[in-house]
């Protein structure tokens, strides 16, 4: 089993939910967050003094996957989330050893 | 002009229209009715963010009931004519606030205004009353936080103020039992003086009683019959926003100005006194808490200030007229301290009276009330009075907690039996989404994103289902280039 | 002393000053003035957070705008002279407000003013007249909500207020084509009474078309020629802060009260039957649109209470002094069940009235002229009259609509081939930081955290380089323990 | 009645209440002390979120202070009677507002009314007093935001009032030094006329020089003493609450109204002249604001609109009642255009004036004062006077700024060398939680959550003792199923 | 050693610390999250419009334990966060490759 | 590939970011998060009840960084965010099976 994490742009969490729908990936963990990278922030200004604001809203997903979807999870939420634009983000998986529902106390593939 | 129609009206002996006081009366009814929006804000700071709606929510919606009941039947069970011997008016008599209309001959409707003797429209002081009518039920809200069913609420206020404020108001400011009037209890207690009034007359300047130790009283009573919110002495039920607290407290101190300035009835030396004792009284107060908290807990904290504040406004009303400057100082300093403390006796008791509606409204009433009988600078024992005015008080102050007390407690009981006073278990722990299909704040949403509320990943089925367009559309949104095709946001050409 | 001068002036036949009057002009001013602060609440709440800052510039240019051009031409436009036939007073005339100056014999500006009669003065007057106009304009904003440019939205305001306000301030109120003035549409057509004026005069005490139905069409034609929201219809567009919605609500019933009772011109029982009217159709109108709510949707919310209250208000403006209490708690349910069903029908007509202009000022503005037809206690069907009043009103209605609609229609559409109605894309994406370079709230930054603001990790080059310090430099910022070297920050010894 | 007893009295040669301007007065007391909590939330939302609640409890605590000191020493060492050679009154002679008490003989306490002649009561003249000497403690407090030591600053308020307000107040407007008696600067400069008072009295309406550049001078003082906050120049320290800047500049605009017009002293023209021109100098000071913020910057924010509009209302205040409106229109914009651009002099003089009361109050103190040398409609150069009177006027100015000035630097001095003027590292690092022992907002807490402020963990020892149970209870806490066991939060039986 | 990561309903916060308290474990990071599941969201009305908003609000925790102490440490969680209604949340562990302690540089199981 | 994930006192933000960018590492993903550990909160005061509040405010941050830079950039993470008092925080890597960059659909050490 893998963790999937995205960190994509904002509006694009619907459009990724969609397709996630699609490859029959109902539960998935948002929070939000920040990114520094490429893609430049904006400015403000205050009576007279100008603030960049470099950090640029984000959203995380984490997700489990059964090993042998991940492949195709990871390119589903890539189509989904890509703009072509910088600051599209990133995606990336990590292995995970266990997992648990906590309702049922199943375990691992049943957990998801 | 003026003049000349004066000169002959008061020839004739018909009452005239003083402009001025009646722009006082009419000034002072909106800082009244501003006071309960202030009020809201007051309390919806001090819930937690799950329930600020429906705290404030609690304040408007008696803006809503009271305001219509009031010109209904509740001016005329205040102050017209007497029923039940005395406890209250009659609520046919001027009901819709008939006899108080404009007629060509009385074009200013002074002929049935309480207030005609200082030229004041008889509208403008039902205008008046009907703010302070609103204002005594949105107190109680206060107590009853997180947890009180919302429909058996509205219920509630239109009976309470029915049952209970109508007739208090009645007998205290309209000759009723407990006024100076010659068959009131204190003219039975004290005797008749030569113009067969009481000897001794207790005072409630503006509404010490019949606001707000009827309402603290009102409200300790429901937090009694509702029992205590879910999670109370375990979970932390922090103020969640501290700027509106002292919002309100700052719309509060404002429109009380007009609460007591304007019991006065006009705008002469007396409304000024009242100004200045409200104001000075109110700062006093507000030091007065500080200083308690900080010798209890440490620190001078924002809520300790805008609750001494109130302290000194609620512990004021009853005197703002009747004490000096320095006298006013006093009762403040006396109010913010003791009530700093008496919050604390709720806990003891193991009442969830949640924003210390008894700690505040009732205690400082009882405070401000009883003072009198010291700080009263014609009858007070600080100024060579004896003891009567202090026993008249003390009076007042008992006769209204048993009235009020009795008869919410009847009211309360009955609710809780039929429509059911506390709201259900998923009202309570989710608030306002669950009790209003609202919440307070979106934050989140739309911080400078094209598609906001992205965390909420709402759908509105309603509006997209009449636009027949899917649901979940799913066309691209991107950030900050030129749509390729024309999207349907475009404007007609 | 005020009698003895007061006689003298009299005797001389010179208006005098009633400063009962005057200065309740003046609080009603003030009160209404407060009205358009409490508006950018009411709608900035009803925002996303991405623009709350727009919506409240939108209101508060306004004040700038209108606040300005008033007292240069807008007075004269609406009070002085006549010009195009009785379309619109003369610009020139008062420009300035020239002509209203206090002087040696005249010291309280009387002999100009347009409520002489009442003693009060004409800077008075203007005053409250230009509080009005601001109001008007700003009402227009919630229309136009998220996507209007800004600096057109500043010379719109200029315009519409010349071009639309202005005038028909003048028609309806200085005395022109939709009085009852002898040269006026109701003379045409209900024939002149013995002194020349129209038997069936349109009634409109307050503003409902000159303000309400004015601003209402206007809003509905901006709304139209701007075309929708990007991502309406599919992406949520709630509410960010609904307490800034109920806090607006409360400003504006408090500021109504200037509103409605100051149009009385003075403070007699007119103002009090005003007062007490506007407040209790609030009232009304705050249930009627909950009881809708919760028919319809199962939960009465928090907006639905605001809007309530702000569409009784609205409807009760044109009657404020012409219907008697219980006939405005029944127009005030009326308009807030009305205003409560038709804020769906801009979905079915795909208009993106982001905040209700239409369903709200318009919709309540027709609902409380119309009403007239039947409430007016002295020519309404439901008090004995004919069918006039209500045709009359139905007219005044149509008219301004049309008036409105058209011009409003020409401005817009030469502004979109001009200037432009529609911000950019980006601006339109991120809101308030591309628009105004700001954004409203900054809660991340320095929750009790030495550094704050680190989640936005600024610079700021300007102040930086100002100090001639790197941009960017890493001292260490140790969270609670002395610095051993003196830093910057250090007090001059 | 009014009429008989007002021309017995006149007869009689005794003053008597104009009750409309007594009612404007205590209308326009009101306004003012609404200004205060007006400038809490205008300071409040352009702090940090850590320190929003310290920067409310300045002006609050400013209201309990100097609230209680004005009645007690304050009206006395301002109006009543010379002491010091005309520098400031006699404490003690009107201490706790002595001989302004309402008697039989003069019910309305006109007989030591410093307004008596416009038919003002003495005590409502005292309470439009009280809340200047208020909110100009209040303003210096923006100054020194972030970081002085809350218990001095409570001491400091209340010495600074007594050391440098009253005095002032009384020099200005108690007949004293600066103002045009015979023994002022301005009778020694331009010499005596033939009533002995000097030919060029210098001018300030309501209070340019008392209140504005009075508290712009103490607060630059306070400022430099302090030194810069931590993180100074590096972190941004930007607005955590536009919204409530905005809202602070509406409830000033709105309040005002009662300084400016108020200070005409009564409801006749002169207060309408004031008012328009009120507003007039606020809606073209945002405007000259915002221009230059869009050249200079690129964008007109909403901090500078609420900026302006402050500005305008500072440079307006000297000369409200003795300019036309197109005057008031000029000095406002000239006040928003030099303001907007003066605020960024504090960086290059290393000065941290935190939220610029040098920039607004200092400044636009000083274009106000100055600019009636050519405003004035009566003596200023534009209107065919010389250039005397502005020349009185940079007197005035002047002087204000070294009385002020240095009083506060040695009051400062004093202050840092005993209490000691900044807070504790801890203090500014933390903010509210350490000095207040309060957050402002905990919006994580309770979001539709069973048990809210989950983030925050807490338990609260002191309630949870007195109930007698252990802190921590682990009580299961289900969403929305009924409890199986009675809960301790059920209601009794 | 491991991070475990667990999802719960926000309420059980407590419950969950005070149980690994129990187990010695001290240290943890929490953060606001919002979950899509089988749990259903509720109904938001705003002016004649019907919103279902379908995240619901979730609570974090992250935190280390050394290899041995894994297995007890979810299983305490488990516990702890069950209310046996959908929604409970889930938890799983990854193998961790290296920890330090800031404040000391102390390294991996000292570190914990 | 390894996340490096590093939770610090939210101060220090500012000088972790600068000793990165020293380290060539330009692109990271920031959040918000509270910590429980041996360093102690405060005290509020509430009208006469007192609230002692646990969590504190941390900032963590996640990093993905190639095999070879892993132990570099974790030491100066460490040094940057180090004032030597508790409360200082972890930093800690876990091993990453693979990483996209949503724009180019770029994988692995050019993902980063
Ligand atoms: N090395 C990294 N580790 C973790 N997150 C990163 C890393 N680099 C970038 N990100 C995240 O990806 C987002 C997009 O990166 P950016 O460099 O702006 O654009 P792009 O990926 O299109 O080149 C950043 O805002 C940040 O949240
Ligand atoms: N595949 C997943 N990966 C990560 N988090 C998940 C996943 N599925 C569910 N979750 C998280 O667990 C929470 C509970 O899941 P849900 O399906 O609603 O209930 P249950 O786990 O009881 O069946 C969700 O709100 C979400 O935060
Ligand atoms: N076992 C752990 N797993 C994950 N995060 C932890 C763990 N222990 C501590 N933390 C995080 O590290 C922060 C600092 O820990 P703390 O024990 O207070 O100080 P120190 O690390 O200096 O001894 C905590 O606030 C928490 O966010």
């Amino acid at each position: 089993m893998n963790l999937i994490t995205a960190v994509i742009k904002p509006f694009k969490l619907e459009d990724v939910r969609t397709a996630l729908l699609a490859h029959g990936v109902t539960g998935m963990t948002v929070c939000e967050a920040s990114g520094y990278g490429r893609q430049r922030g904006h400015t403000e200004v205050y009576r007279g003094a100008e603030y960049t604001v470099e950090l640029l809203p984000k959203i995380r997903i984490d997700l489990l996957v059964a090993d042998e979807d991940t492949g195709d999870v990871i390119d589903a939420i890539v189509r989904a989330a890509w703009t072509g634009k910088i600051g599209d983000g990133k995606v990336w998986a990590v292995p995970v050893a266990t997992a648990v529902r906590v309702r049922t106390g199943e375990r691992d593939a049943a957990a998801i | 002009m003026v003049v000349p129609e004066v000169l002959d009206r008061w020839r004739a002996g018909i009452p005239q229209l003083d402009a001025g006081n009646n722009a006082w009366m009419l000034v002072s009814a909106a800082l009244v009715l501003l006071m309960t929006p202030g009020l809201a804000f007051f309390y919806g700071g001090m819930v937690r963010r799950k329930s600020v709606i429906n705290m404030l929510m609690m304040s408007f919606s008696a803006m809503g009931t009271v305001g219509v009941v009031y010109v209904l039947w509740g001016y005329s069970m205040s102050f017209a004519g007497n029923v039940l011997g005395g406890l209250v008016g009659n609520p046919v008599t001027a009901f819709g606030l008939a006899k108080l209309g404009l007629t060509a001959a009385d074009p200013n409707g002074l002929a049935n205004s309480a207030d005609a003797g200082s030229g004041v429209s008889g509208l403008a002081f039902a205008a008046f009353q009907l703010t302070f009518a609103i204002i005594t039920v949105a107190l109680i809200s206060g107590a009853v936080a997180d947890r009180m069913k919302f429909t058996t609420w509205l219920v509630f206020s239109v009976v309470w103020v029915s049952v209970v404020y109508f007739p208090l108001a009645h007998m205290v400011w309209g000759g009723g039992l407990m006024s100076g009037a010659s068959d009131s209890l204190s003219a039975l207690i004290f005797g008749r003086g030569p113009g067969g009034s009481a000897t001794i007359a207790p005072m409630d300047f503006a509404g010490g009683t019949v606001v707000h130790i009827d309402a603290g009283v009102a409200g300790v009573v429901l937090a009694f019959l509702l029992g205590r919110r879910k999670g109370h002495g375990r979970d932390p039920m922090r103020p969640h926003n501290v700027p509106f607290v002292m919002l309100g407290a700052g719309l509060l101190w404002f429109g009380w100005f007009g609460f007591n300035a304007g019991s006065a009835g006009g705008a002469g030396g007396l409304a000024a006194l009242a100004w200045i004792n409200t104001s000075t009284a109110t700062s006093a107060a507000m030091l007065g808490w500080l200083a308690v908290e900080r010798v209890l807990h440490g620190k001078a904290t924002g809520i300790g200030a805008a609750s001494g504040a109130v302290a000194g406004l609620v512990a004021i009303t009853p005197g703002a007229g009747f004490v000096s400057p320095i006298g006013s100082v006093a009762i403040g300093a006396l109010a913010g301290g003791i009530c700093a403390w008496a919050i604390g006796l709720k806990s003891r008791l193991g009442l969830d009276d949640a924003l210390d509606v008894g700690g505040v409204h009732l205690v400082g009433g009882i405070v401000g009330t009883v003072a009198l009988g010291f700080f009263s600078t014609s009858t007070g024992l600080f100024y060579g009075g004896n003891a009567d005015q202090l026993m008249a008080q003390a009076i007042i102050a008992g006769a209204a907690i048993l009235f009020s007390g009795g008869l919410t407690l009847a009211i309360g009981l009955i609710l809780r039996s039929t429509l059911g006073l506390r709201m259900s278990e998923d009202e309570e722990y989710d608030g306002d989404t669950a009790i209003h299909g609202e919440s307070a704040y979106d934050f989140e949403g739309g911080t400078g994103i094209g598609s906001p509320g992205v965390l909420r990943g709402a759908t509105h089925h309603q509006q997209a289902s009449r636009h027949g367009a899917p649901a979940r559309a799913s066309e691209p949104a991107p950030e900050s280039e030129p749509e390729p095709a024309p999207e349907p946001e475009e404007a007609p050409a």
